[in-house]
């Protein structure tokens, strides 16, 4: 097993391997930037090392300086998280090269698997189903010609894409010229390649994932689908599984296909296979996430596995400790990502300081979280905080337990899109199942139909006067009791209490 | 104690007067049974004929909220008989609008020129946050008096960066 | 289903019940005393309503008083939690006659199960083995023969009992008087009862105990067994399922005979059959508990089934959704009884100011909790202030997982018994699953093994020194901000961020 | 700034001096180079060399405690330029010793009265808090000088109950 562990990330996912590490007994190193010397990673290390300025090129995407830390440190492993490094070839190889495992897959089966073209050309070769268009980047006249034979309308994708850059819907012959030109150079500026290709659009569909895991003695099981269709912008919003819409028969044969799909690029360690599910279910495969994914949580609630202990296991060399029909899914699990944006408000990001964080507990309840109260939440990254993952005997189990969960949660400070849960959560769509990736933008075009009414607002009135009253009384009551003092939130508890106990009475 | 309290637009005279057996409170002159305990800081737990309200303070550089259970409200308070007041002189010179920076972040373009005619909700510059791009829109139909903004310059939430009349 | 529950309990019970209800739609109603104006259950609640002093007997142990509140609020059901009146036969048919449902079993099943020697007599009468020993109370002369024809050594135990009272080892005939004489006046004074029966003492044995659920349409479930055996002064501390030492036949022969204690009982509702195990495996009923218990958390993580749900629907009149060979038992459950009591000096009480409250989050750790930071905790109920509950694929993972959330669990400004299963879950026979109810007493009298080294005195001294020097420096960056600031925690980060930086480097 | 710390019963200089370029600090007259910052109240992130450590101060009625990771240290610090101390004249009288009430609670019962003789370890008297009976016992061997308890009433953490001599 591995002596020390470096995160190569911030934010939520380095606290959550750091944990499997302290789990494991393994020393964790972190790393951070200029804006990120408090961020709760740090605070879960064993170690930690400065790395540069907030600019990400400068410090978590800068190899040389992560690998600096490992061999300051005498970290003999780097677990990537996701994002940042996590899908990089260049970053494994130069892991392996400097003598330190990478924790993921190789650096071979990323280039293949990471490039869309090339893992469509792959699945062709073994047979697994995906989207029809070209496997290939086209120019101009073959792309009329593949438009035409697969019939409109059709997608235009970037080979190197991710995040719904260099991609357009194109309904007709007379929208390709331009569509195709305008992806091209957008892929070419977000990726520096320019390499676009046709895949037939799938009108509404479901996207749905199949996790994988391998180890590095040819072992590849599947550990259950996440249904992943409520998105906003390609961005996933909200994931679970089992997903409403997937027998026992269709997750075998899926989880089938994407086993095959692991096997022909060589896999190794934890990956996700993506796949689009028409009307008809159908399934297409997509692509494939060389790395652990936001949303693993819903598995390892529906699995009962810990995929960062086996993703550590299996790269420190040891074979998986089950086979496939030892894979139990049992329950129903749904995350909430919670992010630093105002739904209210054209979904604007929204930094700065976290003034008062109360947080959900109880039955069915994790949360995997990178902030607490009191943090500035830097506005150089991604704005996702945390993720509120629920678990229950079913699906209404679970939306029930996370309305429940969302109602104790509250972030003050910052705006944060825990409202929006609310909404989705209440939607009869949602609840029935009803889902595709247009879910969510359907939604967003009724915000008249948003569950919270704002029934009582005499009573913040009230509230506004207490606060105000509190503020006049002494100090002692209700500011926070000075430099010495442990606990300026208990204020004047114990003074209001004897006249609520009378008032309550009348 | 006498406040004029602004929830969402809505007027209301809140006055509490404290007594030997708790708190005496009238709202907009009607006499309520209010039992009131702050937990945390910022946490006030109210119990009004039996039916409890868990009500979250939210004071930010920029507005102020409270929440009842999961709704926001926005507020102003005064205090008639202090010169403390938190309303701004918000109906003044209705005809301008200010653009303001609802977050931190860089301005990275600015989509439209002074003087320049815009239409409401078309976009006046683009701030950069937390890795997106995002477009603030004109409040009105107008004129862009003023742009305050420089491309490349950091801004702070609540920062006025341009003007339309 | 139920219009309204009202909970007549406090503290983390009635949190976790408050929960279930909101989860299945219904309102809540809490009832709190003079000094619980503050609680988290007042928090949680749609309603409050203040039933009277401190003293338990004038507050939660007053049935009119909570029916009264029931009547008042218009709740149709009452959840009892446990301790308080959850098993008194005479609440529950007070709540019957006030036409408010009682959710658990019925007065007749309490008193025919509560008393332990009339639940013996039904065993003897059903085959369910049982310690050997008298089933009815027994004169002395009676008691001279019965301790003779079992052997010595034997228990001494009041029918009424619990808690430890009315309770006597005997190991010798010419101790038999004075144990006779002083446990019979103990358990009357405790318990208005002085019947005293005799058990055969069985040495060092384990305290296991099965889960069962039963429907008002006679169907009664077995859920697994739970292993309560880390026990101080009779007061468990630390409970698991599985039992290390319960394998798939055994746990079968405790379920079955668990079920058929239950249907003599003509039980309904969730219930517990404790057994005692000795050391060739062989179990004897011990008695059950016509109640919700305080570790009924680790049942629900084995299983994924939520038993406070289960019970109300069970009240509510339903049926049981499922049947036996649908429970999935899997993975490995653990739990901590946090108590506000002094682990290093005699374990004493710690009532008092919560200043700082660190809670655990990420995978497989969940938190029933009655405390807050800024919180008082009382001095007059139950030291219990929350249960850190662990799941993990299996009893080694669970181990590590709890290891890892009680490094992150800290609460200041009282004593708390955390760093006590620091102890036991670092302890090598804890590890290797070796229990009895003796262990914990073997492991206090070993103070020199606690694992925690107090290797970083000189940090203690710099951090003091941080401390002082931050007091020091203008009031903005260490103390609170004052009456309107929002945030008081926020202090001195980004003022040293800069120095950090720079020094981090060198 | 000047801090004579005393941890455990072991004493330790720490000097700290602000500098542009961060804090200077030295223990016992060795240079060490700290990263400090307070992430939340009570909560102050060490960085040494590379290695982390999060050390939490408690402040009670009673007492002052940092804990690094899960371990507790007792403290007094003292800062010899200025008259705030908090170290207590501990070494006075050492043949007299107060038992202390370790919590708050109720006194009820004495279990030995004033001048009587009592062996170190025995039951002085019987606090309840918490549904507990808890016996306080004599710290030393010696005569109860003193009992400033009465039977029935609440006492608070840190009353002296009894004296011993």
């Amino acid at each position: 097993m591995f002596k020390k562990i470096l995160i190569a990330n911030r934010g939520e996912i380095a606290v959550r391997v750091m944990r499997a590490c302290r789990e494991l007994g393994i020393p964790s190193v972190a790393v951070y930037s200029e804006v990120d010397r408090a961020s709760l990673h740090v605070r879960h290390a064993d170690e930690a090392y400065f790395i540069g300025p907030a600019a990400a090129t400068e410090s978590y995407l800068n190899i040389e300086k992560i690998l600096d830390v490992a061999r300051r440190s005498g970290a003999d492993a780097i677990h990537p998280g996701y994002g940042f490094l996590s899908e990089n070839p260049r970053f494994a190889r130069a892991c392996g090269e400097a003598g330190v495992k990478f924790i993921g897959p190789t650096a071979e089966a990323m280039e293949l698997l990471g490039s869309k073209t090339r893992a469509r050309q792959a699945m062709g070769r073994a047979g697994v189903p995906f989207v029809p268009g070209s496997s290939h980047g086209l120019e101009f006249d073959e792309a009329v010609r593949v438009a035409r034979e697969v019939g409109y309308p059709i997608m235009l994708k970037a080979a190197a894409g991710g995040g719904g850059k260099g991609m357009r819907t194109v309904r007709s012959a007379d929208e390709l010229r331009s569509a195709f030109d305008s992806a091209r150079s957008e892929a070419e500026r977000a990726f520096g390649d320019g390499e676009v290709y046709i895949e037939k659009l799938i009108e509404n569909p479901r996207h749905i994932e199949m996790q994988v895991l391998a180890d590095e003695h040819g072992h590849t099981l599947w550990l259950g689908e996440r249904e992943c269709s409520v998105q906003r912008r390609h961005q996933k919003v909200l994931e679970e599984s089992p997903s409403p819409i997937v027998d026992a028969e269709m997750r075998r044969r899926m989880g089938e296909a994407a086993v095959k799909v692991a096997e022909i690029g060589g896999y190794t360690n934890a990956g996700t296979v993506e796949f689009l599910v028409d009307d008809k279910k159908n399934f297409y495969f997509l692509e494939v996430n060389t790395r652990l994914q936001v949303e693993h949580p819903v598995t390892e609630m529906v699995t009962g596995l810990d995929l960062v202990h086996l993703q550590i296991q299996i790269a420190a060399g040891e074979p998986l400790p089950f086979r496939q029909p030892d894979v139990q899914l049992r329950g129903h699990a749904m995350e909430c990502r919670i992010y630093a944006e105002d739904p209210d408000n054209n979904f604007f990001p929204s930094p700065g300081t976290i003034t008062l964080l109360l947080i959900p507990g109880g039955p069915g309840v994790r949360r995997d979280s990178g902030m607490y109260e009191g943090w500035s939440v830097p506005l150089d990254y991604d704005p996702l905080l945390a993720k509120l993952i629920g678990y229950g005997s079913d699906r209404q189990q679970t939306i029930m337990r996370l309305r429940r969960a969302l109602h104790e949660y509250f972030v003050g400070g910052i705006k944060t899109n825990i409202s929006l849960f609310r909404r989705i959560l209440k939607n009869p769509n949602f609840i029935a199942g009803k889902l595709d990736t247009g879910f969510l933008d359907r939604l967003l075009q009724h915000p008249e139909d948003d569950p919270v009414r704002k029934e009582h607002p005499e009573i913040a009135a009230i509230a506004a006067g207490v606060f105000a009253a509190l503020e006049h009384v002494p100090a002692t009551l209700n500011g926070p009791s000075g430099g010495s003092a442990p606990a300026p939130a208990k204020n004047g508890a114990s003074n209001w209490r004897q006249a609520g106990r009378v008032e309550s009475l009348q | 104690m006498i406040y004029d309290v602004n929830i969402d637009g809505q007027d209301y005279r809140v006055e509490l007067a404290r007594e030997k057996s708790g708190w005496n409170c009238r709202l907009n002159g009607r006499e309520v049974a209010l039992d009131a305990v702050l937990t945390r800081a910022n946490v006030l737990s109210l119990l009004i004929d039996g039916t409890a309200y868990e009500v979250k303070r939210e004071l930010t550089p920029l507005d102020l909220h409270f929440w009842v259970g999961s709704a926001r409200y926005a507020a102003e308070v005064r205090d008639p008989r202090s010169l403390r007041s938190r309303r701004q002189s918000a109906g003044a010179a209705a005809g301008v609008k200010k653009l303001v920076a609802p977050m931190p972040g860089k301005v990275v373009r600015l989509l439209v020129a002074e003087k320049e005619q815009v239409q409401a909700g078309q976009g006046v510059l683009v701030v950069e946050a937390m890795k997106m791009q995002n477009e603030l829109k004109s409040p009105k139909k107008g004129i862009v008096q003023k742009i305050l903004a420089t491309p490349g310059t950091p801004v702070n939430a609540g920062d006025v960066l341009a003007i339309v009349e």
